[in-house]
């Protein structure tokens, strides 16, 4: 049996709420509940899983949902973990609780989220802290797949696009 | 009166002149090391016009003006009581620890006038001064008893007359010694690296002179050279024997080189470490020159 | 008195031949910046060298995109250098915007804020190409039609018009003060 | 610490280095060594052949489809309709550019080329910023200039909608801009019609 | 602009927590416009010559790039995600394509994997290079840093030559590279390149990396210890000087990598030094990967996919799902993680710079108790690169 499975089974062992699958070699991913995201990171990290890479958001507009992608990485294994979860995308209910104490980085990832995103980490004390948007886009969360983009650009900068007249003939 | 007037004024063109071109010697023998082209020798000069042509000129208040004359006159100050072949005119009255003061007052004058400023960056820049200022302070003062035992005067003039007599000081084993540690305070005095703490562009963006700009910066880049001539031109006649003005000239370019050399291939130090570094090493030299000249 | 307006031609010829550039990369055209500096094409033989200080700088590069953040700090930066003073601009990206045209947060045209002096096309322009924008600044200095911050200084009130828009009013304070609350919490 | 995986791991030893204060003075060797500046003004540079630089455009195999516009990931290309020509041409704006030539690539009759011609220097003046704005001319008039530069000295605005291009060497090229976009501007004019 | 203590005048009459006022502290504003930093900023509180705190103020290059990738096709996306990483813009760009070659189930031509694998290898030697030259400045060593640039040119044109561009490259695409090799004369060059610079390694060693004074500067500075360097992701050559033997390179195997013998450099100190010391000699080694890549040749064969869904560029779509990958770039783990919905534009494109960790959080730790002058020491050693940060 290859390494990935052995890893999966042992950590669905411990975490059944959890659904697990081998994606390729040295790539696995889970599917866990959002509220019960913080207790499978402890087991994660427990399984050799050290270092956390990023916290990927993305954005399901129709779905209605945030799907939020821990990628945490073991160098025992050499194995790259996804672990996915979902929560809605509305403002006042796209809240989870951090990692912060688990993965001491994700506290960086997680100000990004909050940032472009809008998702709010409970329990980070660096939430409301200006990160990398200026004082014009915050509170917009600009990478929002619903946030009038070329709009917000034309009015700000007010440019007006020579395109605008048939923008169907281009891709862009 | 008038002659002694016209020969001050002079020596300050000549030394104005000379200490630009060895700014420019600086620039490019290090560009040389660098294996690049480097500017024109009289680069310098055209700095220094651009800046005093600047048309806004930003002060903050009396003492920052004041620090700069202060600093540019304890230079020529200095300068005039230094030996420069015969046409010198104080050089009756220099002594060695008047002179060596005259030349470390430049870095208070320039420490005033940022300090005045504001910036903290200046301020960190005046801290790390005052801290060289201290450190180099042990090193040249047994540098200076070496040689006032082993000639037996203060006085520059008498030195370099005896050293006519008796050979270069170099040549003496205890004045050697104290060649060497004053040679490691130069570094220092001529902001070069490893003691270039005081300005460090990548640390605390040149420190005290981050406020300078157009006629201050202009005046600084004058007093600038002729602290330059002023410092090479004390060393070539107290430890190198001294001599007419050419031959002085040489002198001059010969110890300018060892502190390009010196600062092309060393990084900088802390303050700390240059601080530990001064009153160990060249201070432990210094003093044993000393002790050598005394006995 | 001297008329000091004899010897002008001299100053432009030191203006010329001494330009200090303010050591700021705004965008990525400041990794061309290295190799400009150092020894393969070594700007030192033009007189030109990057300086820490504002307060001594002539020539402001803008060396590509401009984020409104930075925008600040180069309006900042730009008004503490002493006049005469000019500007560069790295390809495409503060002209009109370059790839970043649609992006909520990169200026499209930068002249709206600070005057440019000198336009180089390029993305990001080779090194030749600056030595070529910069050959054509030092030729405007000597004509004394680099007037970039004459302009500056008589339209001030449309600059900090545009300026004021983006950012909003008093924005200066308001960017000094942003940090401080976080440096006293803990 | 890995499972089940060598990794050669390099010997302390090696990585180390020992401090030492003499080493440092060799490097003075290169003080009488020849410099590796090249001296722009009076020294050519060697630029590669491919080098991506300005475009060239041959007018006559050029069909129009605007592919080269959609594949542009700055929309610098707007597809120009010009009097006497049956189809659109692109015209390229360079304060967009990004030089990666893509629209080079997608080009299905090979229209679209690029020299290695790069610079373009201006003064930041409306009527020199014209500059950055153009529509690329066939290779031969591009080519002749050796020296990288751009071979517009400038563009004129005449009277309804004319421009001429003043190439550096005097010669001139002139045509009538009768509008942008895909569609024919006549067509254009004849919908606003209907609308009105 | 008004002046640091009116506003801390201004804090203390609206009753807002002071500093401790035992203690005689001031705030520095480290960069933007700062020779150490280059664009980024740091907002120390210093208590004399020492560092109490310090806050890493991120986004001044930021541009939304995740946000402008959705609207491009796939294809052109290449043309701007490289802008991520300046020093080293081939490695976007190879992230982005083998993410992209994942999902499209492409197998990429040998010709291709070996094209990439030698731009990857000679962007990191041109990168630590850049890197010996920020070093160098930082230091006050400006003879090294002016000869690494002057040095790192000899790969530029190189790469010009290659890729028609000097920096900005856009060659690796989806599916293989642009070009094929110019020349064997290229190849020769290339092989010139590589021994004219791991002859002048010995120059650098002699003025920067076996200096006293460097040693004495970078030692003791910057300390990590493994379990706090893994807790906060750090990755790549800082992570290999806490003692943890990491690569992506050799645990991830992508490329031409797992035919080629190379060592990983792994010290136990993590001090600054260690960080240094590490990247000379994984400089030593890229360039002996070279040697062995052109020892081996370049395989015949085509050196781009041949699929007729490239024909229509513009409307090329992927098919739907998502893929990671990640190559061992000069500052760390460089990953990109790509979404598609099936459409001609991705619907995510997330990249994970590996500065987002050592940069900030890291950072900030690390400058608590340093002197004012290690700060771009510290900087410096960690191959802080502010755009990955910023994107």
């Amino acid at each position: 049996m290859a390494k990935e499975e052995v890893i999966v089974q042992k950590v669905l062992e411990k975490a059944p709420y959890a659904e697990g699958k081998v994606k390729r070699e040295r790539r696995i991913e889970f599917k866990v509940p959002a509220d019960r995201i913080r207790e499978f990171l402890m087991i994660m990290k427990e399984n050799n899983f050290e270092s956390m890479m990023q916290i990927t958001v993305v954005d399901w507009l129709k779905d209605g949902e945030f799907e939020l992608v821990y990628q945490l990485w073991s160098y025992t294994y050499a194995v790259h973990a996804f672990v996915k979860t979902r929560i809605p995308r509305d403002l006042d209910k796209a809240r989870m609780p951090t990692v912060k104490d688990i993965y001491p980085v994700a506290e960086t990832y997680e100000r990004d989220a909050h940032d472009f995103y809008g998702v709010y980490f409970e329990g980070n004390e660096k939430m409301e802290m200006p990160w990398i948007l200026d004082d014009a886009e915050q509170g917009l969360f600009p990478h929002r797949k619903d946030f009038d983009w070329l709009g917000y650009t034309k009015r700000k900068y007010k440019i007006l696009d020579r395109f605008d007249e048939d923008k169907d003939n281009y891709v862009i | 009166m008038l002659e002694i007037a016209l020969r001050a004024f002079l020596i300050l063109i000549y030394a104005t002149f000379v200490g630009f071109m060895f700014m420019g010697i600086i620039r490019i023998v290090t560009a040389r090391i660098h294996r690049r082209v480097g500017p024109p020798i009289y680069q310098p000069i055209l700095d220094t016009i651009k800046l005093l042509s600047k048309k806004s000129n930003i002060t903050h208040g009396l003492i920052y003006d004041f620090g700069i004359i202060y600093a540019l006159g304890a230079t020529i100050l200095a300068l005039m009581f230094i030996p420069l072949g015969n046409i010198s005119i104080l050089r009756a009255y220099g002594d060695l620890i008047l002179i060596t003061f005259l030349l470390e007052i430049p870095m208070l004058g320039i420490m005033f006038a940022a300090m005045s400023s504001g910036n903290p960056w200046a301020g960190l820049g005046a801290q790390r001064a005052l801290l060289t200022l201290l450190a180099i302070q042990v090193p040249l003062g047994f540098a200076i008893i070496a040689l006032a035992q082993f000639y037996g005067t203060f006085s520059t003039y008498e030195i370099v007359m005896a050293q006519q007599a008796g050979g270069w000081s170099i040549f003496h084993l205890p004045l050697f010694l104290a060649a060497i540690a004053y040679d490691i305070v130069l570094q220092a005095m001529f902001g070069k690296e490893p003691f270039d703490i005081m300005i460090a562009p990548g640390e605390i963006s040149l420190g005290p002179m981050v406020e300078f700009g157009g006629k201050h910066m202009g005046m600084l880049q004058i007093q600038h050279a002729i602290a330059l001539f002023a410092e090479t031109l004390f060393f070539a006649n107290i430890f190198l024997g001294g001599g007419s003005i050419l031959v002085l000239l040489i002198k001059q370019v010969a110890v300018l080189m060892i502190a390009i050399f010196i600062g092309a291939i060393f990084p900088r130090f802390t303050i700390d470490q240059a601080a530990k570094f001064y009153w160990k090493w060249p201070t432990i030299i210094a003093a044993l020159g000393a002790i050598l000249a005394s006995l | 008195m001297v008329d000091w307006r004899l010897f002008e031609p001299l100053f432009n010829y030191a203006r010329k031949k001494s330009l200090w550039i303010v050591a700021f990369c705004t965008g990525c055209g400041g990794i061309e910046m290295p190799p400009l500096m150092t020894s393969r094409y070594d700007l030192e033989r033009f007189g030109m060298m990057p300086n820490p200080a504002p307060r001594m700088a002539d020539l402001f590069l803008i060396t590509g995109y401009v984020t409104p953040k930075t925008l600040k700090r180069i309006i900042i930066t730009y008004e503490l250098q002493p006049d005469p003073k000019y500007v560069l601009a790295h390809g495409s990206c503060p002209l009109n915007g370059g790839i970043y045209w649609d992006s909520y947060n990169a200026i499209k045209h930068l002249d709206r804020y600070i005057p440019v002096d000198v336009a180089i096309a390029g993305c990001m322009p080779r090194p030749e190409a600056v030595m070529d924008g910069i050959k054509k600044i030092m030729e405007m200095i000597e004509n004394g039609t680099a007037d970039g911050w004459k302009r500056y200084k008589e339209n001030y009130e449309w600059y900090k018009k545009n300026q004021d828009e983006l950012f909003g009013e008093g924005w200066r304070e308001k960017e000094a003060r942003r940090w401080i609350p976080w440096l006293k919490k803990k | 610490m890995i499972m089940g995986m060598k990794i050669k791991v390099a010997p302390e030893e090696e990585v180390k280095k020992r401090p030492s204060f003499i080493k440092p003075w060799m490097s003075l060797k290169y003080l009488f060594k020849k410099p590796v500046t090249i001296k722009i003004p009076y020294e050519p540079t060697q630029i590669a052949e491919n080098y991506r630089g300005f475009h060239t455009l041959n007018w006559k195999t050029c069909i129009g489809c605007n592919m080269c516009g959609q594949i542009c990931p700055a929309r610098a290309i707007e597809m120009t309709w010009i009097e006497g020509e049956k189809r659109p041409h692109p015209k390229v704006d360079y304060g967009r550019c990004t030089f990666c030539q893509f629209c080079v690539d997608v080009c299905p009759t090979n229209a679209l080329g690029f020299v290695s011609n790069y610079m373009l220097t201006t003064v930041w003046k409306d009527e020199e910023l014209e500059l950055f704005d153009w529509v690329p001319l066939p290779e031969e008039k591009v080519k002749k200039f050796t020296d990288y530069r751009h071979p517009l000295a400038k563009i004129e605005k005449l009277e309804d909608g004319k421009v001429r291009y003043v190439l550096r060497d005097g010669e001139t090229v002139e045509f009538k801009i009768l509008g942008y976009g895909l569609k024919p501007p006549k067509l254009q004019q004849k919908k606003e019609e209907k609308k009105a | 602009m008004v002046s640091q203590s009116e506003l801390v005048k201004e804090a203390r009459e609206n009753g807002m927590e002071l500093l401790p006022l035992d203690k005689d502290t001031y705030e520095l504003f480290f960069g933007p416009q700062h020779m150490a930093t280059e664009n980024f900023s740091i907002i120390l509180k210093m208590d004399g010559h020492r560092v109490v705190k310090a806050i890493a103020n991120p986004g001044f290059l930021h541009r939304g790039f995740e946000k402008l990738a959705e609207f491009r096709p796939w294809y052109t996306n290449i043309a701007l995600l490289l802008r991520i990483c300046v020093p080293e813009p081939d490695v976007p760009e190879a992230i982005y394509s083998m993410a992209v070659d994942e999902l499209m189930g492409w197998e990429v031509p040998e010709r291709a994997q070996w094209i990439r694998t030698v731009v990857l290898e000679m962007a990191r030697v041109s990168s630590y290079l850049f890197w010996t030259m920020g070093l160098g400045f930082k230091l006050g060593v400006y003879t090294a840093g002016q000869w690494a640039a002057a040095y790192r040119e000899r790969l530029m044109a190189l790469f010009e030559e290659l890729t028609g561009a000097r920096v900005y490259h856009i060659y690796t695409i989806p599916g293989g590279v642009r070009r094929d090799i110019p020349s064997d004369k290229w190849l020769r060059q290339l092989k010139d390149t590589v021994e004219y610079i791991k002859d002048k390694l010995k120059d650098f060693d002699n003025v920067l990396f076996e200096n006293y004074i460097t040693h004495r500067r970078m030692e003791g500075i910057g300390v990590m210890d493994k379990k706090f360097a893994l807790d906060e992701g750090v990755t790549g050559p800082n992570l290999r000087a806490t003692g943890v033997a990491a690569d992506v390179r050799k645990l991830d195997p992508y490329l031409f990598y797992p035919e080629l013998d190379f060592e990983i450099p792994v010290l136990k100190e993590g001090d600054a030094l260690a960080r240094a010391l590490v990247r000379r000699f994984e400089l030593e080694q890229d360039l002996y990967i070279l040697e062995q890549l052109l020892e081996m040749g370049p395989p015949s064969g085509a050196y781009k996919v041949q699929d007729p869904r490239l024909k229509a560029l513009p409307r090329f779509k992927v098919p739907a799902g998502e893929a990671y990958a990640h190559v061992e770039a000069t500052m760390g783990d460089f990953g990109a993680y790509v979404v598609s919905d099936g459409g001609s534009k991705p619907y995510r494109v997330q990249i994970r710079g590996p500065s987002i960790a050592h940069g900030i959080r890291v950072l900030e730790q690390l400058l608590v108790g340093a002197r004012i002058a290690d700060v771009p020491v510290i900087l410096m050693s960690l191959g802080n690169c502010p755009p990955d940060i910023d994107r």
